[in-house]
């Protein structure tokens, strides 16, 4: 992996006093997909976490651009975009405020017609001007879809980008992440749903010790 | 065999286990010796009488109870910086001491006090810092308990520590400054008149006891919390069978 | 850098502005504690003016605890809190700029509300002047020092009552100066000493304390 | 020698209450505290002892 933007090295994953995994390394470069597998309670969100840096690890070191990730911190934050369990989505602002706030806190400048143009495109036309807390948790997730498309990141790190969107917004999905890996990004995503990805290089990684029949 | 090798939770496993006989036995004979000065030695205080002998316990203890917060501040430190497990094992295992000491200080200083100016509780400033003292030790040691996850207890405990490490002069300046302001001139514990040499040594001497007294219970406490955070070793768990 | 900080604050300060009954709280909260004083120890003038400054300053800091459970935690619940962290500036900048908005929403209605309340406690307008400026410079050591405990009490079961138990001692220098200036103009020895010991306090906290919480929220997130 | 006699001692001038007090306190507290820690020991000692046997006993079953 002579290209790898992202690496990974004899990494080690503790939680509490049970370790996940260990000796873990795979590389990561332009235009490929990593889809992380393995049943629940193996260490997937443990393993997205570490990637972006809020966790430490208990051994070995993520990379980014061959320095570790400890050391170029807030550099590699600006090219990173995590997508956890939670949307990261203030309920008492509306989608286009919500969006306004994101772009401050990473620094960008706001662009209106951009914004609303992305939600659109996400289906949420019509509740562009209603607080999020009305939304449902669907709508919520493609506000914060939103956001992560408008983070111009190259290194998506997606936690189930799938759950609580309907199948118009999964087929959406599957061509938002093409798109991006055809532009030269990077995804690290977990999923227990299936993807229709075809012509993208996926890498698989099984996250613990327990095989799981595969999902696509 | 260096200073790094003892570094190991395991190596130090055992090192503990043979110093601690050692302590303990150095904390009974120095306490036994101190008692003795304190008692049968150091004579009859002309202004104090026989009162003033509570300070072979009053003044060891305070001095105990600070030290051994700048000692845990002080691993909370290295923990931090350096990530070594050890660090914040130690610091876990000298608290629940610390915060003994604070309140034997506490309390033999409200006995002190009654005879001397006749009221159990004055907010001298150092008992009142004594106080607040507990008050951190009570807030780490609940700061620990709350935490499940033993990484980010130790981390939010050393944290704590060292915020409290910084504060605790600033708060001992503070309720001096406003103790002279409300009482005119402070009541000075230490301005015995003559402090004789023998009382100096007594205290030292009830001093280095109550320090090998706190080396060894903190080298037990250490023992459990190593065992408990390393069961699934295989040395810990050869020394489970064989114990 | 100070574009980040100015993010930070007018997030806050919009959010704020979204949910007037949670900072309203905090501020009833001051107002009643402060006249229970009176019914608990009678109404005489002198007796009242004497523990005024105290009283009002012990409340202020109670208030602050009130509403310093949720700095980090409504971010906490919904996720933003860790892309605010992941974003590329230093989690410093975020947590000095989260406790200046806290200042801003909750000390600063403090000083508007403390000299009613000095008029309560029979204080003098010179006592009340020096009340006002020793909560402008006393209250951002309660939002700074505050930081740092909900930062470590982040998620906790009980983190509320925790916090409360963490961050008063840390108080209690701010709380004798405090008191302690108008004291002083009160008995005629002078506030100056007292509110320069207090600034002084408030610029160590600002420089300490953002570190501190920030290295607890890492911490907290892990 | 300070003491004419043993009651002497007891009596400390009057301030036995208070001397007495204060040593009986400490002396209270450090027992408890070795007390409590020999306790905990072995408690910790047996739980994870315990543990280990289910644990093993566990690997023996899914053999």
């Amino acid at each position: 992996m002579p290209d790898a933007l992202l690496s990974v090295h004899d990494l080690a994953c503790a939680r509490g006093e049970r370790l996940l995994f260990k000796g873990m390394n795979f590389g990561l470069g332009k235009g490929e997909l990593l889809l992380v597998q393995g049943g629940n309670g193996q260490g997937k969100t443990s393993l997205l976490r570490l990637l972006t840096g809020l966790a430490r690890p208990e051994e070995g070191e993520v990379r980014w651009r061959g320095e570790s990730i400890r050391r170029v911190g807030e550099a590699y934050h600006g090219e990173m975009c995590y997508l956890g369990h939670a949307n990261g989505v203030k309920d008492d602002l509306n989608p286009v405020e919500n969006l306004r706030f994101a772009d401050g806190m990473h620094g960008r400048a706001f662009d209106q017609t951009r914004a609303v143009a992305t939600l659109e495109r996400l289906g949420l036309s019509r509740c562009l001007d209603l607080p999020c807390r009305v939304l449902s948790f669907g709508q919520r997730r493609r506000v914060a879809l939103a956001a992560l498309l408008l983070a111009g990141a190259t290194l998506w790190i997606l936690d189930e980008p799938l759950t609580g969107l309907d199948v118009h917004a999964v087929v959406l999905m599957e061509g938002l992440i093409r798109n991006h890996l055809t532009a030269g990004g990077m995804v690290v995503a977990t999923t227990h749903q299936a993807l229709n990805l075809d012509g993208v290089a996926v890498q698989r990684l099984l996250v613990g010790n327990v095989a799981i029949p595969a999902l696509m | 065999m260096n200073l790094y090798t003892y570094a190991s939770p395991a190596n130090f496993y055992v090192l503990a286990g043979k110093l601690i006989p050692w302590f303990s036995w150095g904390a009974g004979l120095l306490a036994v010796w101190g008692l003795y000065i304190s008692f049968f030695l150091a004579p009859t205080d002309f202004q104090q009488s026989e009162a003033y002998r509570i300070i072979f316990i009053h003044v060891p203890a305070a001095w105990m109870s600070m030290f051994i917060y700048l000692v845990m501040a002080f691993w909370g430190a290295i923990g931090l910086a350096f990530n070594t497990r050890l660090s914040f094992m130690m610091a876990r295992a000298l608290a629940p001491t610390g915060a003994l000491f604070t309140f034997i200080a506490l309390w033999t200083g409200a006995l002190w006090g009654k005879p001397m100016w006749g009221a159990w509780w004055v907010w001298d400033a150092r008992l009142t810092s004594e106080l607040i003292l507990l008050f951190l030790y009570v807030g780490i040691i609940a700061l620990w308990a709350a935490i499940d996850d033993v990484r980010r207890g130790d981390r939010a405990g050393s944290l704590l520590t060292l915020i409290g490490a910084i504060n605790v002069p600033i708060i001992y300046f503070s309720v001096k400054w406003w103790n002279t302001l409300h009482q005119g001139s402070s009541i000075n514990l230490m301005k015995a008149p003559s402090m004789a040499a023998i009382m100096l040594q007594g205290m030292l001497v009830m001093a280095i006891a109550a320090w090998f007294y706190t080396i060894a219970v903190a080298l037990v406490r250490v023992r459990r919390i190593i065992l408990e955070r390393e069961r699934q070793t295989d040395w810990a768990k050869a020394i489970l069978e064989n114990e | 850098m100070h574009r980040f900080l100015l993010a930070v604050l007018r997030r806050d300060l919009t959010l704020a502005a979204r949910r007037r009954g949670d900072w309203l709280i905090a501020q009833f909260f001051f107002v009643m504690v402060a006249s229970l004083f009176p019914l608990g120890v009678g109404p005489e003038p002198e007796m009242l003016a004497r523990i005024g400054p105290g009283v009002l300053w012990v409340a202020a800091t109670l208030a602050s605890l009130l509403s310093l459970t949720r700095l980090f935690a409504d971010d906490h619940h919904d996720g933003s809190l860790e892309h605010m962290v992941l974003s590329p500036e230093p989690t410093v900048l975020l947590v000095l700029g989260k406790s200046i908005a806290h200042w801003l929403i909750y000390g600063v209605p403090l000083l508007l509300i403390a000299p009613v309340l000095g008029i309560q406690f029979h204080l003098s307008w010179e006592a009340i002047m020096v009340l006002e400026l020793s909560l402008l410079l006393g209250t951002p050591i309660l939002s700074l020092l505050g930081s740092v405990g909900a930062a470590l009490t982040l998620g906790l079961r009980g983190g509320g009552v925790l916090l409360t138990l963490l961050i008063l001692p840390l108080y209690i220098p701010a709380l004798i100066f405090g008191a302690g200036a108008v004291d002083g103009v009160m008995a005629g020895t002078g506030a100056e000493a007292h509110l320069s010991l207090l600034g002084a306090f408030m610029v160590l906290s600002l420089m300490i304390a953002p570190w501190i919480a920030a290295a607890a929220l890492r911490v907290s997130l892990e | 020698m300070e003491w004419a006699s043993w009651s002497d001692f007891w009596h400390m001038a009057g301030y036995g209450l208070y001397v007495w007090g204060s040593f009986g306190v400490t002396a209270a507290g450090v027992l408890i505290e070795v007390i409590l820690l020999k306790r905990a020991g072995a408690d910790t000692r047996r739980r994870l002892k315990r543990m280990q046997q289910w644990a093993t006993s566990l690997e023996g079953e899914g053999q």
